[in-house]
C-alpha cells in the first residue's frame, strides 16, 4: 500500500471537472483541469469477428468514430475521448484491433487538423487470459496477443491505455452467486491485487517504451456484475454496494504502478482512486443506460472528469446510429456540468447535491458513492497496513454507513436486504488482515479444478 | 402426504442440507434433506412419491419465490444444494427404473463467450426441477454439444450467448447440431437474444430467464 | 385570438415542474404541479401494421408497457406518461389502436393497484388526412376512422387526448425547403389555425363526451421538420428558429378551445403556450436524441413538466430493450429536476440557469427558447389583433433577439447564416395582416395543384 | 470553352434563371441561363456541348457544395430551377439524337409513406445531372412503379422509405419489381435504410444522400 493518505481530504473538494493531478493529452486535452468531456464507448452490432472480416469490421469503426466526432464538431464540443474496447477475435488476432485504432486515429487527426476538435483514443484489450479454463494468468498463451495489441495500438495512436483485468474473477464470479463475502474479499485483496502488481508491470513497461498514458484499471467483471445481479434481484443490494467498495484496493495497484488516469469508466472505483491518488477519473451513470441498468444514474456523475456511455452497439436508431446519438447526450450531460464548472465552485456543489441527493435514498450502492461517504471510506483505506486489512476496513466503513442512514431514515431498504448489515459485518470482522493466514483460511472452501494457484505467485 | 414428505420439502425450500449445515439458522441441529430422504426410503416410502411429492415440489416453489422476488441467488442455490446431496439417495432407483428423469439437458455457453453466471443459473434450476444436466462449461464449440448428444440420445440442448458477437455463433452452432441431429430440440438463451432471433435462427424455444427454461422444457417434452 | 395577456408574466416564474394551471390526472399525476414526470414514447420495429398482425402489433407494446413501468417501480418513480402516438394502419384501422389502448391501459392499472405507481396514457392518432394528396381536411375519408379511435381510445384508456394535426403542411413543406417565410407564415396562421378551429372543435367534442382530458396540439411537422433540416445544414438555423417561433399561434387554438395540456412534445410551441396560457407542457431534447438530434439539448428542459424522449423503436440494446432503457434516462433526468424543485425556486433557477447557458450561445433555435425570449416574444404574440398579425409580431420580436444576441457576440453564426437576418426581417414586414389580403397575396404564388383551399374554409 | 457556355454555368451555379429573375442580387437584369441558351443554341454552339460542359457541369459543382454544406437547399433549388429552365431549350436535341439523356430514373416513395421531403432533394440532384426524372410522388405501390417501367425500359428506379414500418413495404416492392422485371437496377434511400438493409432486400445500390444518389446512378449505369 503506497497511499497512507488522501489527495482529496474534504468531500467539497471531490466534484467533476477538477482533480488534484490532472492529465494532459497528446491533442491537448485537460482532462481533470476545469472541464468534463465526453467519453464515448461502442462496440459492434452481431457481426462475426475474424482474421477474414477484418475489413468490415474496420469499417464500422470508421463510421462509429466519423459519425460521433461530426457530430462533436456540430455541437461546438471542446474534445472527446473514445474508448476501444476489443472484443475476443480483435485481441487475440491483434493486428485486427491495431487496424481499428489506426483507422480510428487517422480520423481523429483529421478532425483534429480541420475543425481543431481535440480527440483522444483510450485503448483497452479484452483480457484474454480468462479463456483458459482455469485462467492461466502468467503462464497461458493469451497474454502474448494481448500485450502485443497493448504494444502496436499504443504506437498506432492508443494514447491511453487501459484494461479491465480479470484476475481472481474465476473465484469471484461464484462467491456473488453465494454472495460469500470471505472469497469476494480474497479474490480481490489477495488474488486481484497479485494480478495486478504482476500485470501493471508489464504495461507500465509498454507505455514507458511508446510514450504514451497510462488510463487505469477497473474491476468491472467484480463490481459491475454485483450491481447487474443485484439490479436483478438476484443478490442483496447491499452486498453489491459492499463489494463495490471491496475492489477498490485491487485497482489501486494500477495507480501505484504509475497509472495516472484518467481511470476507466466501468467500475465505479473511480471516486475512491480520485480521493485517495488525485487522479482524473471516467464515469458512467444515466447516460449508459444503453449497457446496463444502474441504481447511480445522477450520482455517478458526481466527481467525474469523463462521462461515458459504457457501450453501445452499432445499429441504427431513428435519428442515426447509436453512437452517434450517444456521442450526443453525453456531450449535453457534460455542457450542464460545464457551465456550473464555469460559473465556480459553489454552483458545481450545487449540482452535485442535485445528483447526490437525486439517487442516495434509494439504494446503498448510490450511498457509497456520495462524495462524503467516498472520503469517510476511502480514509479507512489508507489506513490499511496491507492490501486485506485497506480492503476490510472499507468494506467495514460502508457498512456503518449503511447502518447508519438506514436508522436515520435516509435510505430505503426492504426486509430482504435488511439482514445483512449484520451478516455482512460480522463475516468482515472474522478475515484475517495477515495474508498467510487468509489464504490458508479460505483456499481449502475454494473449488481447486477451478483455480492454478500458482498462477498467482501462491505456492 | 407423509408428514416426512413434508419435512424433505421444507429443508430443500429452505436450504436445510443436511444435520451439519448451518442454514437456515432456526434448523441448527435439525435433521436435513440428505438425512430425511434417507429415512424416508428406509422406511418404505416409494422414491418417486419422494422425489415428485417433496423434492421436485419444493424446488418448484424455489423458482417461483426465485421469479417473484422473494428470495436471492444463494438462497435458491443452497436449495440446489440440498436437492443435490438428497438425490443421491434417489439415484440408484433411476437405473432399476423405479424412477423417471425427465429427461437430459445439455447445457453450454457458445463458443468464444465466457458468460457463466447465467447459463449456472439456468442449469441448477433445470436440475432442480428433475432433469438430468450435462454442463459442458463456456466456450463450447459446435462438434462438443454433437458429441454430447450422441451420448445423450434424445437429450434437449440448451445454449447460452452474452455477446452480440457471440450471437453468431449461437446461430452456426444451432445449424450444426441441426444438421448433424434434426430431431434435437434447442433452446436458447442470454441477454442479447430474443424470441425474434430464435425464430430467425430456427432454434425450438427462448427463454429470459431460468424458471422460463424449466417451463419451455416441459413443454417441449409435453409435444 | 382569446389570449391578450400572459398567465406567466416574468422570465423567472418560466419554470420546469410548476405552472399556474397544473392539471391532475384520473390516476392522480399532478402535472405542472410541482414535480416533472418523465413522459415515454415509443414506436415498433420494422414490421408490418395490419388488421392480420393485430396480435403481434399489440404484443410488442404490451412488452413496451410492462418492461417500462417494471423498470419505473424499480426506480421508485413517483408517475410515468406514456404515450402511445399510432402509426398510421392502426389509426387507419381504428380497432388495432384501440386494442394497444386497451392492454396498455390494463398493465398501467395493474402497476396503479399492485404498485401505487400512478401511470398515463396519452392518446396521440396520427392525423391521417394528409393522406390524400392534395389532402382533404374536412372532407376526406380519413377523417372517420381517425376521431373514432379518439373517441373509442378515450373509452379504452386514453386519458389524454392529442395529435400532430397537419393543416397546412403541404405549403410548409415547400416553403420551408425555399425558406419562403411568407409561404410558411400563412401555413401557420391562415391555413393552420382554420384546420385548428375546424379539428380542435371535434376533439374537444369527444373529450366531453368520454370525459377525458384534452393535452394540445404540437406543430412537429413544421417546426421539428424545420429543425431536422436545419440540422442537416439544409436550411439557415435562424429560419428555423424562426419557423419555430410562427409555429405558436396555430398549436395556441387548442387551448382556445379547451386543451388544458399536458401540451405535446415535439414542437417546442410549448414554452410559449405556458406563458401565454398557464398549461403544464411536455419537452424533448437530449435525452431525446434516439429520435432525433437537436441544438436544445438541454434548455428544451427550462421550462417543462413533462420530460419525453419523443420515439424510440422496441428494439434491444445492450441493457434491454430501447423503451426500458429511455426510461431510465428520463427518470433520472427527471430525478434531477426534482430535487431542484423539492429545494426551493432558487435551486430551480440555478438549475435552470446551467440548462440556458449550456445551449444559447450555439444556435438561435436555443436562444429563442431562453425563458426570457420566450416571455419577450409571447409578449408580442399576445398583442397581436388577430393570428397573423399575432404570429409576425412573434416572429420580428425573435429576428430582433437573434440580431441583438449576435452584435452582443452572446451568439455564433457564421457567414451564411448572418444574411438571413435582414432578409427575414423585410420579408416579414411585408405580410399584411388583414386575412383577406394576405390570402390575395399568397394564393397566386402557390402550386394549385397541391392544395384545395376549400378544405379550409377558404372560398 | 466558349465564354457564353462559362456564363451559363456561372447562372446555373447561382441560380440565375432569367432576365427576370430577382436572384442572386447582383446580377439583377442581366441575362440568366434561359437566354443565355438560347443565344449559345442559335449561335451554333452544340446542344451536348452546353449540356454537358455549361449546364451539367454546373449542377455538379452545386451538387458538391450542398454535399460541403457550403450551400443551403434554397440555392440548390434555385441552380435547378435554372436548369429546368435552361432543359427546355435543350430538350428538342434529344429527340433528334444530337444530345443523349443519361437514362430515366423512377422515382417514389414507397406506400404507406408520405414524407417527400428527401425523396423530392434527391429528385431534382438527379434531375439536374442530366437524368431524365419521373417522380410517382408518395404512397406508391409495387404495381405503379411496375407500371412505369413498363413505359421507360431500361430505367433505374429510386425507392424512399421514412418510417420503419414501411421499410417492410420498400422491401415488397423491392420484391416484385424484380419479379417483374429482373434487370430493373433499385437504388434505395431514407433515414431508416441502411446498406446492410439494401444487402437483406436486394436492392442494388443504397445511398444516405443525393449526391450518393448521383453516384450510384453513375455507377450503375457504367456496369
Ligand atoms: C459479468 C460480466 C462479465 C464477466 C463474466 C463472468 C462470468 N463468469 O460469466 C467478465 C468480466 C468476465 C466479462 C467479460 C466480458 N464481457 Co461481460 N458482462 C458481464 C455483465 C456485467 C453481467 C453478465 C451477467 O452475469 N449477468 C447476470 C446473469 C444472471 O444474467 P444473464 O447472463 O443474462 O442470464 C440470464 C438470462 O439471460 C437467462 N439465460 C442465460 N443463459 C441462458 C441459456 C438458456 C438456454 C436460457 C433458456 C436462458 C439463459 O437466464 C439467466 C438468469 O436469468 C454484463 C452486463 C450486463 N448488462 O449484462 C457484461 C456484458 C455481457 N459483457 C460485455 C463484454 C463486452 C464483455 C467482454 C468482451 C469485455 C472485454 N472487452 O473484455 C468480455 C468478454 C469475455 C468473453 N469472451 O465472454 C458486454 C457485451 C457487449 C456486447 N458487445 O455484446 C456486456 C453487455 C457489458 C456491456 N454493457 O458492455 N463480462
Ligand atoms: C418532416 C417529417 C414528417 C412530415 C413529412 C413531411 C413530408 N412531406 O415529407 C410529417 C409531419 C407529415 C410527418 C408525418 C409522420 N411522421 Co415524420 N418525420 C419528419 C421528420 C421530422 C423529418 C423528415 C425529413 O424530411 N428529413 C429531411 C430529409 C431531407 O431527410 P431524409 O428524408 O432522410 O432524406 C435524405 C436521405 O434519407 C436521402 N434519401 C431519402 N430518400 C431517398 C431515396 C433514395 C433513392 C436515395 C438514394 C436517398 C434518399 O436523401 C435525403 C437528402 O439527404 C422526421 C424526423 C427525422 N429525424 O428525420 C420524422 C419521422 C421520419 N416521422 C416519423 C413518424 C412516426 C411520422 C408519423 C407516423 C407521425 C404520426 N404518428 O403521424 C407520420 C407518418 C406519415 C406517413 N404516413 O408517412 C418518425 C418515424 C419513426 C418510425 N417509426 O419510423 C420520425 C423519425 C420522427 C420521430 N423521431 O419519431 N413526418
Amino acid at each position: 500500500m503506497k497511499y497512507r493518505d488522501l489527495a482529496i481530504k474534504n468531500a467539497n473538494d471531490l466534484i467533476f471537472g477538477n482533480t488534484p493531478h490532472p492529465v494532459t493529452t497528446k491533442r491537448g486535452l485537460v482532462i481533470g483541469g476545469g472541464r468534463v468531456y465526453p467519453e464515448l464507448n461502442f462496440t459492434l452490432p452481431s457481426i462475426e469477428v475474424s482474421p477474414d472480416s477484418k475489413e468490415q469490421v474496420i469499417e464500422h469503426y470508421r463510421q462509429i468514430t466519423t459519425g460521433a466526432l461530426e457530430r462533436a464538431k456540430d455541437l461546438y464540443s471542446q474534445g472527446v475521448v473514445l474508448e476501444l474496447e476489443t472484443v475476443i477475435e480483435m485481441t487475440k488476432y491483434p493486428d485486427i484491433g491495431v487496424g481499428v485504432v489506426k483507422t480510428m486515429n487517422e480520423i481523429c487527426e483529421e478532425y483534429y487538423q480541420k475543425h481543431q476538435l481535440p480527440t483522444e483514443i483510450r485503448l483497452t484489450p479484452n483480457d484474454l487470459r480468462e479463456f483458459d479454463r482455469p485462467p492461466r494468468q502468467r503462464t497461458g498463451a493469451y497474454l502474448d496477443p494481448m500485450m502485443q495489441l497493448f504494444e502496436e495500438g499504443a504506437k498506432a495512436g492508443g494514447n491511453l491505455l487501459s484494461i479491465e483485468s480479470t484476475g481472481g474473477k474465476e473465484i469471484s464470479d461464484d462467491a456473488l452467486m453465494m454472495c460469500n463475502m470471505t472469497q469476494f474479499i480474497f479474490s480481490q485483496a489477495v488474488l486481484g491485487v497479485r494480478d495486478m502488481h504482476f500485470l501493471w508491470d508489464k504495461i507500465a513497461d509498454v507505455a514507458g517504451k511508446t510514450g504514451v498514458l497510462m488510463g487505469g484499471d477497473t474491476a468491472c467483471g467484480f463490481g459491475n456484475t454485483a450491481m447487474v445481479l443485484a439490479e436483478k434481484k438476484y443478490i442483496p443490494k447491499i452486498f453489491a454496494a459492499v463489494a463495490r467498495v471491496a475492489t477498490v484496493v485491487r485497482t489501486l495497484v494500477a495507480v501505484e504502478h504509475g497509472a495516472t488516469g484518467p481511470d476507466k469508466d466501468c467500475g465505479y472505483e473511480g471516486p475512491f482512486l480520485k480521493a485517495i491518488a488525485g487522479i482524473p477519473i471516467s464515469m458512467e451513470g444515466k447516460t449508459a443506460a444503453c449497457a446496463h441498468l444502474s441504481p447511480v444514474g445522477n450520482i455517478a456523475a458526481a466527481c467525474c472528469d469523463l462521462w461515458s456511455n459504457e457501450s453501445v452497439q452499432n445499429i441504427k436508431l431513428l435519428a442515426g446510429f447509436a453512437p452517434t446519438v450517444y456521442l450526443e447526450q453525453l456531450e449535453y450531460d457534460c455542457r450542464l456540468m460545464n457551465q456550473a464548472v464555469h460559473k465556480g465552485h459553489d454552483a458545481c456543489t450545487q449540482l452535485q447535491e442535485l445528483m447526490v441527493n437525486s439517487d442516495i435514498s434509494y439504494d446503498p450502492q448510490a450511498l457509497v458513492l456520495a462524495p462524503e461517504s467516498v472520503i469517510e471510506i476511502s480514509k479507512e483505506i489508507v489506513k490499511g497496513n496491507n492490501y486485506i486489512e485497506a480492503c476490510v476496513l472499507g468494506c467495514l466503513k460502508s457498512v456503518e454507513i449503511i447502518d447508519k442512514a438506514y436508522k436515520q431514515d435516509k435510505l430505503t431498504l426492504n426486509d430482504m436486504e435488511l439482514t445483512w448489515i449484520d451478516m455482512l459485518r460480522s463475516e468482515l470482522e472474522a478475515i484475517p488482515f495477515n495474508e498467510e493466514k487468509f489464504i490458508d483460511l479460505v483456499v481449502p472452501t475454494l473449488d481447486q479444478n477451478k483455480i492454478l494457484l500458482n498462477e498467482y505467485g501462491i505456492t | 402426504m407423509e408428514k416426512i414428505i413434508e419435512q424433505i420439502a421444507h429443508c430443500i425450500e429452505f436450504g436445510k442440507i443436511d444435520k451439519n449445515s448451518p442454514f437456515p439458522p432456526d434448523m441448527k441441529g435439525q435433521d436435513g434433506a440428505d438425512e430425511l430422504v434417507k429415512s424416508a426410503l428406509d422406511s418404505g416410502i416409494k422414491p418417486s412419491e419422494i422425489l415428485s411429492d417433496g423434492m421436485i415440489a419444493a424446488m418448484e416453489k424455489v423458482g417461483n419465490k426465485f421469479t417473484q422476488n422473494k428470495i436471492f441467488v444463494p438462497q435458491m442455490l443452497m436449495s440446489a444444494k440440498a436437492m443435490s446431496k438428497a438425490m443421491l439417495h434417489i439415484k440408484p432407483y433411476f437405473q432399476d427404473g423405479s424412477v423417471q428423469q425427465k429427461g437430459t439437458f445439455v447445457i453450454g455457453t457458445v463458443s468464444g463467450d465466457l458468460h457463466d453466471i447465467g447459463k449456472n443459473l439456468v442449469s441448477m434450476m433445470v436440475e432442480g426441477n428433475g432433469w438430468n444436466v450435462v454442463d459442458l462449461g463456456v466456450d463450447v464449440s459446435a462438434e462438443s454439444f454433437i458429441e454430447t448428444i450422441k451420448q445423450y440420445p434424445g437429450c434437449f440442448v440448451g445454449l447460452s450467448a452474452l455477446l452480440t458477437t457471440t450471437m453468431v455463433s449461437m446461430e452456426k452452432i444451432v445449424g450444426e447440431i441441426k444438421a448433424a441431429s434434426p430431431d434435437t430440440k434447442i433452446i436458447i438463451g442470454g441477454a442479447p437474444v430474443n424470441q425474434e432471433f430464435c425464430e430467425k435462427i430456427s432454434a425450438d424455444a427462448y427463454s429470459p430467464d431460468p424458471q422460463g427454461a424449466v417451463s419451455s422444457l416441459n413443454k417441449l417434452l409435453a409435444a
